[in-house]
């Protein structure tokens, strides 16, 4: 892990952030910052509005208020050129959303060649290439249906990287895998945070965002509620993080 | 433009309009309650053990989808009276309507029913309910809730086709319109009146289906998910 | 008006069903262009076009295909378009199928899971490339048993052509009944014709459906 | 002007329905005939042109002159005022004699005895609208969309009676030997002519003095003759 | 947790149980015994067989081969009276599978009018009788979505216990929750434990099962590969549970 000093600009940021569901508020004046380099886990009970918040990064939802600053882009803005945005930003969900009519290749090198206009070959050496750092290498023709959960995912992971994103968003990535599943993607990630790459995961693995995650914020209601490094989830200082600290260790 | 369209000469004859409108609802109202009814024993007979009852529920539903409701009709019309039965047209137009529906309701509920989860099947199996109890209780009101629109469309689509027991002397609003059409040979003007007279009916059936609807899922209108 | 049934009232049958096929291919072509025109209208994002193209559907579908056709094939006449016959059934029966598969597409169009959407929005692509790349690959999948289901319906439907003037299928059946007045016999071999054309055609839509493990219903105008 | 479109043309374009036995109706070998397709050959002959037939149903017969579609309509038309306020209709070419035609076992005599029959009739023609204003009469009229589903009706038993042509009637007992209707009421005589478009007075003076030629040398009687089996009423034949 | 004297008579026994699905053979040779009053905890890696066995209790699955005797019946036997077995025997899933269209006490009341012919007005006391035991009282009218998962899986807990049965299988029946709604079930089951119902659970929670389970099977490939007392969870003797103990930990 990698503790770069904080750059002046800032890879993301929220700023006050506001978002409602009609009458529900989902969002409450959100802000927190990502420096470069930096792996932030998003945690909080269910509803909190951690996925929410992530995917208002990646504007799947447009903001009531606020400023966001992703790489530059001011996402809050109805002008944003999200097509820029988005190559600049990965985006991994629970569910891998691999496209079951392609195969992991097709599936990889379609956004770089249909985006960034890469040549087939080109385009097929760099799938080989996230592939290798996912560990799938032998998985290049299989279609989606014939891997296992964790494979997907891990295909899913290789896909978003393959457009060389500047930050990558996770949501819940392990969630549908079973333990062993869970433990090889994982690995992955780590790795990739090894590597460096910027990274904000909302995750339920507690152990595995006090292992990896530079800086932990906690969200309550649509409201941060704490955040400091990994260290506050040993020692929560408000009764909610406490309480959901100990549920979660439930799962032990 | 070569014609004149005298719309008043064809709508004075606004009570006829009416009655051919009215029968048409009629046929309709009456084929929809019967043809849901055979059209979900059908469905539940295709499911059946028996090879015999599945496999005649199979012939029936495959014999009228792939056959035109006319032919039916005139099938039923005449050979029933060369069998020496002599049943009003209305009688017969109900009848045939609803051996049609029927069959395309029987395919409609069998999707409904294969959509039902698995797992709802094994709950109830598991809390000892009957076969019987499992088709009434658990199955029947939740497969017709999924298929309720495609059941909705399907009723109506038979009140379209009912136009054709004009051909069998049922004064329905098709037979209607022919009839005004040769009498005044203004078939222009009639024949608009009468699409804008089906698209109303269509839109009342509609309505009607939406409001069975709220009737139908309680909870549909307590949680107030859209129908 | 004389005799029994001979081999050249089969002659005009047959060419009957000839022309009931001829019709139906038209009708899909063109009904399928359209309907996939539709379709797409269907979802857009400007509000005016899905609305525009709701009516549409509205429209036709709550009116008799025979009220259409007649409209048709008089209407573009009364404006001053002179068209043959064919062209103008060709025409109606276009604007009918294209209500019906445009609905039926827009829905497996949408049945496409909405995070395969995300995920194709979420790498960048598009909006027409997140169409033809990933949504469309996937929706023909889901759309071929209910569209081959419904060509059932069009093959049975253009037996309402007869009313410009084509002899059809069913119009040649009772050309061939006003002369010898048997109406079982012919009409049942009417039936039977029309069940060897669409009975194929059901059993292949099924068997496509069996193929992708999913109970669909398809609409069906009798 | 529409005339002298059609002798450019060379080509006469007559809207008729085959499906109405006896007046058009195919042959055993599947051609169009009838005594209403043999005066439109004999029309398209005398002027020297090549004839096309546009074979309509009985609803769109008329729509077919309004949108230029067809020249000329012959196929039983009876000239009502309402449908001439629509069409212009030339003089009569033919009649035709309207029976109420029963079984012959039955007892019907006169209109009393009708109550409790349904009458068959083909909708919309000028028997349909006669019975239907006889509101008084307390008549049961089932309607249907053309004259052979009608006869079918009659023959297969859905009808004890039925208003039509006597040329129809006699049919009926042709198809079903056990069936034999014959006429018992007279219903009314209706003239025959050719429908065309308003506003064509050369077209429609020339075919009114085509009839008045085929009247009087008898052509016209022959055909009428040949396929209704009985003669035009006496003052149609000079 | 009552540890009752192994009475002469278990209520739930397999011999030698034999099951496959075409080629597959998922259960090889099962055979364990559970007491009147005891609680069983099923474990082992995804595959291994669990669920199935789970299922050929209740007959949702017909063996093979070998025998299970439950309550007295002959499940293995072709004639078995299924709707006798089945108010013996209550069953609770993964996916709560409560009936979408009717009321929480709709869910309840059914079996109960339906099967045992229960008035309308006595139903409706056991509902709200077995809500109390699952502390979901004030639930009696809502719908299913209306609730939470956690609360949705309690619901569905109170439906079998209305039936009374002797015996409860559960499947899995927290892996579809978080944490925290996983803590208000596990809850609710250890209160059915302490009240003396005889339990088989299929689990994925070594905590949980650590704690409340009086005996372990520990399944892999369709066999019985260990069993005993929770204690062998903190020793294993075999390599294959030792693994698999310790990937479960990854999850903490
Ligand atoms: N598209 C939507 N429309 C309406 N409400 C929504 C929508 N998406 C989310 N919500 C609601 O917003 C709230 C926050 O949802 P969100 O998915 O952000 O929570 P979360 O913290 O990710 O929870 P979980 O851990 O269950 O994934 C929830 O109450 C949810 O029901
Ligand atoms: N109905 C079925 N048809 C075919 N194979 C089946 C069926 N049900 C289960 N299997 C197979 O049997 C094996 C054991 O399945 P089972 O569900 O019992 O495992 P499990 O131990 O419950 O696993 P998990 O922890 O994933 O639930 C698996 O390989 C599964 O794919
Ligand atoms: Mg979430
Ligand atoms: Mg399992």
């Amino acid at each position: 892990m990698q503790q770069n000093a904080p750059s002046p600009e800032p890879v993301v940021s929220l700023r006050d952030v506001q978002k409602s569901f009609g009458p529900l508020r989902v969002l409450d004046g959100v802000s927190f910052a990502v420096e470069r380099g930096e792996v932030l886990a998003l945690i909080g009970r269910s509803g909190s509005g951690k996925s929410t918040a992530l995917r208002c990064i990646d504007r799947f939802e447009k903001v009531d208020g606020g400023e966001i600053v992703v790489c530059g882009h001011r996402v809050d803005r109805p002008d944003v050129d999200l097509r820029a945005l988005r190559q600049d930003v990965g985006i991994v969900f629970q569910s891998y959303n691999l496209f079951p009519h392609l195969t992991i290749e097709q599936n990889i090198t379609l956004a770089p060649r249909a985006v960034k206009g890469l040549a087939s070959s080109q385009a097929k050496d760099l799938a080989r290439k996230v592939l290798a750092q996912v560990g799938l290498e032998e998985k290049v023709h299989a279609y989606p249906e014939q891997l296992s959960g964790g494979q997907q995912q891990r295909a899913a992971i290789a896909r978003s990287l393959a457009m060389q994103p500047k930050v990558m968003l996770f949501d819940e990535v392990t969630s549908a895998l079973d333990p062993e599943l869970t433990a090889e993607v994982l690995k992955v990630i780590e790795q990739l945070a090894a590597d460096g790459m910027t990274m904000v995961m909302v995750t339920h693995e507690m152990g595995f965002a006090k292992g990896i995650a530079d800086r932990i914020v906690f969200m309550h209601r649509g409201k941060v509620h704490e955040t400091g490094p990994a260290s506050i989830l040993m020692s929560p200082t408000t009764p909610e993080l406490t309480q959901f600290v100990g549920t979660g260790n439930l799962k032990s | 433009m070569s014609l004149q369209l005298d719309f008043p000469a064809v709508l004075e004859r606004w009570p006829s309009f009416l009655a051919g409108a009215a029968l048409t609802l009629e046929l309709a109202f009456f084929a929809t309650v019967l043809g849901a009814l055979i059209g979900t024993l059908a469905a539940v007979g295709r499911g059946s053990r028996s090879a015999l009852i599945a496999g005649a529920c199979k012939v029936y539903v495959e014999a009228i989808r792939n056959t035109p409701l006319l032919v039916q009709i005139f099938l039923v019309y005449f050979g029933l009276a060369s069998l020496g039965l002599k049943l009003s047209a209305f009688t017969v137009a109900v009848a045939a309507l609803t051996i049609n529906v029927g069959a395309y309701t029987a395919e409609i509920m069998r999707a409904g029913f294969e959509a039902i989860p698995r797992g709802q099947i094994e709950a109830a199996e598991g809390l000892a309910l009957s076969r019987l109890q499992i088709y009434w209780h658990i199955i029947l009101l939740p497969a017709i809730e999924k298929v309720y629109p495609a059941l909705t469309s399907q009723f109506v689509l038979l009140m379209l086709a009912s136009s054709v027991c004009s051909q069998i002397s049922a004064e329905e609003l098709t037979a209607v319109a022919n009839y005004i059409q040769s009498d005044t040979y203004r078939a222009f003007e009639t024949y608009i009146i009468v699409a804008v007279l089906y698209v109303i009916l269509s839109l009342v059936m509609r309505a009607g289906f939406w409001g069975l609807g709220l009737v139908l899922f309680p909870r549909r209108r307590r949680l107030g998910t859209p129908l | 008006m004389s005799g029994h049934l001979n081999v050249n009232h089969l002659i005009f049958l047959g060419q009957g069903a000839l022309w009931t096929i001829g019709l139906s291919v038209i009708a899909l072509i063109g009904g399928g262009i359209v309907g996939f025109v539709i379709a797409l209208a269907r979802i857009s994002p400007l509000k005016s076009v899905r609305f525009a193209s709701a009516v549409y559907v509205q429209l036709v579908q709550g009116t008799p295909l025979l009220v259409i056709l007649f409209l048709g094939y008089f209407g573009l006449a009364a404006i001053g378009l002179k068209v043959s016959p064919l062209v103008a059934a060709g025409a109606s029966l276009t604007l009918y199928v294209a209500a019906y598969l445009g609905e039926i597409w827009r829905g497996c169009i949408q049945s496409v899971p909405k995070p395969q959407w995300e995920a194709a929005e979420g790498l960048a692509l598009s909006r027409t490339q997140r169409m033809t790349k990933v949504i469309l690959p996937q929706a023909v999948r889901i759309a071929t048993p209910p569209t081959v289901g419904f060509m059932v319906q069009i093959v049975k439907n253009t037996s309402l052509a007869s009313v410009v003037g084509f002899v059809e299928l069913m119009r040649s059946g009772q050309i061939v009944n006003n002369s010898l007045f048997e109406p079982f016999a012919i009409y049942a071999i009417i039936a039977v014709t029309y069940f060897a054309m669409c009975y194929p055609l059901s059993l292949f839509s099924q068997r496509l459906e069996r193929r992708m493990g999913r109970g669909r219903s398809n609409l069906a105008p009798a | 002007d529409l005339l002298d479109d059609i002798m450019q043309a060379k080509k006469i374009r007559i809207s008729t329905d085959v499906a109405i036995p006896p007046s058009g109706m195919m042959d055993s070998s599947m051609k169009p005939t009838g005594s209403d397709v043999e005066v439109a050959q004999l029309l398209a002959k005398d002027w020297g042109l090549e004839l096309e037939l546009i074979q309509t149903t009985g609803a769109t017969r008329i729509p077919n002159v309004l949108t230029g579609k067809a020249d000329i309509i012959i196929s039983t038309l009876s000239v009502t005022p309402d449908r001439a306020k629509v069409i212009d209709f030339t003089k009569r070419y033919a009649t035709l004699q309207s029976d109420v035609g029963c079984l012959k076992s039955s007892t019907v005599k006169d209109w009393p005895d009708l109550k409790d029959k349904s009458i068959g009739v083909s909708r919309g023609t000028t028997q349909d609208t006669t019975l239907s204003n006889m509101k008084d009469k307390d008549l049961k009229i089932a309607r249907y969309d053309d004259d052979a589903t009608m006869v079918t009706a009659a023959v297969s038993g859905q009808v004890d009676c039925v208003a039509s042509s006597a040329t129809i009637i006699n049919q009926i007992g042709v198809k079903n030997p056990s069936r034999v209707f014959e006429s018992r009421i007279p219903l009314a005589t209706f003239d025959l002519a050719i429908g065309l478009k308003k506003g064509e007075p050369r077209l429609m003076d020339k075919l009114n003095g085509w009839i008045n030629d085929n009247v009087k040398n008898g052509k016209l009687n022959a055909i009428y003759k040949k396929f209704h089996g009985v003669e035009l009423p006496p003052d149609m034949r000079s």
